[in-house]
């Protein structure tokens, strides 16, 4: 460990050589500036923000409001009002498709999703489709998880509503070129939805650039504390959009009759917002920002490059997905031989190695590619080649432990 | 207890007693503007005649800040230009957005007063209720602050 | 202050004497133990929960259960599993109007809200009866803001589905009688939901006692951080309820066809979950119980009786709601002849008193009862006399400073 | 690196070379028990004669610690009585829980070893699931740890 990253791991608490953190696409670690933003916030400025007219309500409002500002920036939306904040990605997309589905998706259009989302971007849509008698059709990937651009071509059609695709696979950790899918799906007049829950943490995306409709992602997974995710949403269809969840501070007026909703983003944030969550997400984004996103993913390909050399050296153990290391972004999902994911995990566990073992909520991509359960292993910018060298020597006792001989 | 208050005596008085709260003859614009939100409700009447706001009057009910700034509003548009009183809006949005310089503060002479509800988001649309009620019988959008 | 009060105010670190924080039924300040209990969680034992196989997964599975059971002996509830942590009470109700809403009220059915209900409990009701064109029947109260059970007997029909009302009203402080109208609705064959979201912080509520079907409330009112709420529901009803939210681990098993979903809480608990937010909801609880429910309800009974007292003797000024202080349970909302709301909580903020004005979030009760717009002061146990006496200072210049004189 | 395992030799023998890990003739109650979550998956196969399990064998895939676990049971059970195995899997359940003395855990022998997965609810399911299915294939419902 050279000195920047001794200081890099002091900035997050929990870390400490006796263990290897590697589940981060599960979530994040919390580096202090975050923990202690949070704690601020309820040492110094709690209150319930909107409407409220007393100092503390204003300075709850005005730290609100700068974290929006900041999602803003650090996705390159147009307007602050195009950033929804909810509780995780799962919840984002769940608002999409209650709001976006149920209204503009009818019977006999196409939903489109890939075969390599997670859960959170699949079951939505199943129940869109089952409830307004749409088509659910899916994007296959090749048993490299590959899908290309011309795939999506040749399955789109014009009565295509929605196309709903992750930037980065949970699983196998690859690219989509969402850039082109969404150029495709205006094509076809379909909106499309990309998930950056894998992609926003690790990768500068530009929602301009790539001209998608909505991004949905979550901010535990990128430093932030658990609760808080955005829904990133162009206005037009933001506004054109109707409520999800109803209660208080996202009304205009109400009647014994009915109701008029705010604008946007407030007619999405139902009931009291998570004041201090956002103020984490917005610590988490400082953090990013100061350490630079370039840094992140240099620190990131490095780590996956020596991780992916390594594991190729271990005997019985089968990589999923590409070949090349530069395909997978931190994720890094295997087989060994004859041993259950479930045992590989305990066992690593055992030995101070924290990896994911299951389907990784993406059961349908796992059946797809012949892997019904797998073990991962995934990286972020604190950790260090050390963590790797446990992961590897770990590696190399599984088969033994379980009394396979080697 | 020291208040740090926008209640000068100037404003409670264009609160307490308005000069332009009443009706008028010949009025040949109104509008009403509405905070939904906290009830405020402001009709303004305006009588332009050769684009020249030659008189003008509010009616309405809402917190001291949205009513005395409809009256101070009123003091400073009747006898100027359309264009005149459009441009003191743009002053005035630009002033609740804490853009403005000194100079240009001092044209806004009562409305001035105003400045520091910039400070509370949830006031400043009471301030700025007639203003943009004028701006939109106008013909002109108020533009909803995006960054 | 007596030194009991010393250092119950030393335990909430935002509190001093430079200001009365007496906007509780907004948000609740934190103690220091929650804001810690957090941190530590973030600094010792943050991972994704739910599947983990290593240790820290483990800890942070054990820490969101312990906080789970912690919900359920607080309120009574029979079975852990009938405690589902949500984001606050508004997505409580959201969850049940949808997931029990939009399937088990029919057309024809009758829903029935209090008209004293916040917009949290009243418009998602509004939207099912939409939606499903069920008919939305309103039980009113009298001008205190009384509904008694005969009111709802006398509305009640054997088409009713559902009845919805708040256990402590957040305008008037008065409480329902829940329980029995919880005999009513099942006598009618109806399921209850009540609000807890203003009684649950302020008073012991047991719903096997009160034998309510759905109870909601917010974490961010009773000392917990804001984004984590409860849904409680009885078993027999969660279980037969689909799902709300889709996602990553409610599920059982996913195919390209459909899925299959956990059990209850699971089913309800879509994406990764709020971990910090339950450990601060736990600790919470834990603070309560320490300085018990009694003390609470004691404070604040002497807080609310002082303060009614004192204001009641103020001119011009007038209470909204009973005219016993005992039926105000901390919250005392009141006009000031001439002067608007806006502008009474604007120089009582300028003076250092966070009060709240507008229709919060009620203006179907405020029209109701001939008060559109209000302003609101509302009472902890940790606020103390010295808190109210610059209430009344201040209320006492508000006519002058706006020019009326006196 | 020290591993503070649940591997032993004895759980991973079980595993590797099973003992009952096969087809059985004139099986009279057949279940297959399933973690869907996890995909472990065992088809239990038993021959009951006069409320004696005189037979008995699985088939399945999973992880070894749910393997074992059925292979280990089978050891125990067969040639006991039903409400014998019963009982027996009312002594692994309360092992799970933490809730048992240290006569009782005797009486599970190997499947003793297991005891230590109390601290991992993950993997607690694969553990039980043999047990649970054998529950089943005799009409005792397994019940779902609630507090
Ligand atoms: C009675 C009542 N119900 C529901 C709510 C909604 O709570 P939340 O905004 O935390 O969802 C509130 C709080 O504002 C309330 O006072
Ligand atoms: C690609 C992808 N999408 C969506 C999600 C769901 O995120 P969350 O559980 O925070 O809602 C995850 C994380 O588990 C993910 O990896």
């Amino acid at each position: 460990m050279n000195d920047f990253e001794m200081n890099l791991r002091k900035d997050f608490p929990i870390l400490n050589d006796s263990f290897a953190y590697l589940d981060n696409a599960a979530t994040s670690q919390k580096p202090l500036s975050v923990i202690q933003a949070v704690e601020d916030y309820y040492k110094t400025s709690n209150a319930n923000p909107l409407r409220g007219i007393y100092d503390l309500s204003v300075a709850a409002t005005e730290k609100y409001e700068a974290a929006r500002l900041s999602v803003k920036k650090f996705i390159n939306a147009s307007k602050k009002a195009e950033i929804v904040f909810t509780r995780n990605a799962t919840e984002s997309v769940n608002l999409v498709a209650y709001s976006y589905g149920m209204s503009f998706i009818n019977e006999g259009d196409e939903i489109i999703v890939s075969i390599l989302e997670h859960h959170s971007n699949m079951l939505p849509w199943q129940n869109v489709a089952k409830a307004k008698n749409a088509t659910l059709k899916y994007l296959y990937c090749d048993e490299n998880g590959v899908i290309n651009p011309s795939d999506l071509e040749e399955l789109i059609t014009d009565k295509t509503a929605l196309v709903a695709i992750t930037q980065v696979s949970n699983v196998i950790g690859r690219t989509n070129d969402i850039k082109s899918f969404a150029k495709i799906a205006h094509e076809y007049g379909a909106v499309i939805l990309c998930d950056g829950a894998q992609s926003v943490p690790h990768m500068k995306v530009d929602v301009t650039d790539l001209d998608v409709d909505f991004l949905v992602f979550s901010g535990h997974k990128m430093l932030a504390p658990m609760g808080i995710g955005v829904l990133y949403g162009k206005s037009e269809l933001l506004k054109k959009m109707p409520p999800f969840l109803y209660g208080g501070e996202m009304i205009e007026s109400v009647t014994v009759d009915g109701a008029t909703f705010a604008r946007i983003p407030t007619k999405f944030e139902a009931g009291t917002v998570n004041v201090g969550g956002a103020v984490g997400l917005h610590a988490a984004i400082d953090y990013i920002n100061n350490i630079t996103m370039d840094e992140i993913v240099k620190r990131e390909e490095e780590l996956t490059k020596y991780a992916y050399e390594r594991m190729s050296e271990i005997k019985h153990l089968t990589i999923i997905g590409s070949e090349d290391y530069k395909e997978h972004h931190g994720i890094i999902t295997f087989d060994i031989d004859d041993c259950h994911p479930h045992d590989v995990a305990d066992i690593l566990g055992g030995l101070g190695v924290d990896v994911r073992a299951g389907h990784h909520c993406a059961q349908p991509l796992l059946k797809h590619i012949g892997h019904p359960v797998t073990t991962r292993a995934s990286i972020a910018f604190y950790n260090v080649k050390e963590d790797i060298d446990r992961l590897i020597d770990a590696l190399k006792g599984v088969r033994r432990t379980l009394g396979y001989g080697e | 207890m020291e208040n740090k208050t926008i209640y000068t005596e100037i404003i409670t008085d264009h609160n307490v007693d308005p000069y332009h709260k009443h009706e008028i003859e010949g009025a040949n614009l109104i509008l009403e503007g509405v905070n939904p939100s906290c009830g405020d409700d402001i009709t303004l009447s305006l009588k332009v005649e050769d684009d020249v706001v030659v008189d003008g009057a509010y009616q309405g009910v809402g917190c001291a800040i949205s009513q005395a700034s409809a009256d101070i509003m009123l003091d400073l548009v009747i006898g100027k230009t359309k264009d005149e009183a459009l441009r003191l809006s743009d002053l005035f949005l630009n002033m609740i957005r804490s853009e403005i310089t000194e100079e240009e503060l001092e044209e806004l002479e009562e409305a001035g007063l105003l400045k520091d509800i910039a400070h509370n988001p949830s006031r400043t649309k009471c301030a700025v209720l007639g203003w943009r009620t004028l701006r939109e019988m106008f013909g002109v959008e108020f533009e909803y602050e995006e960054e």
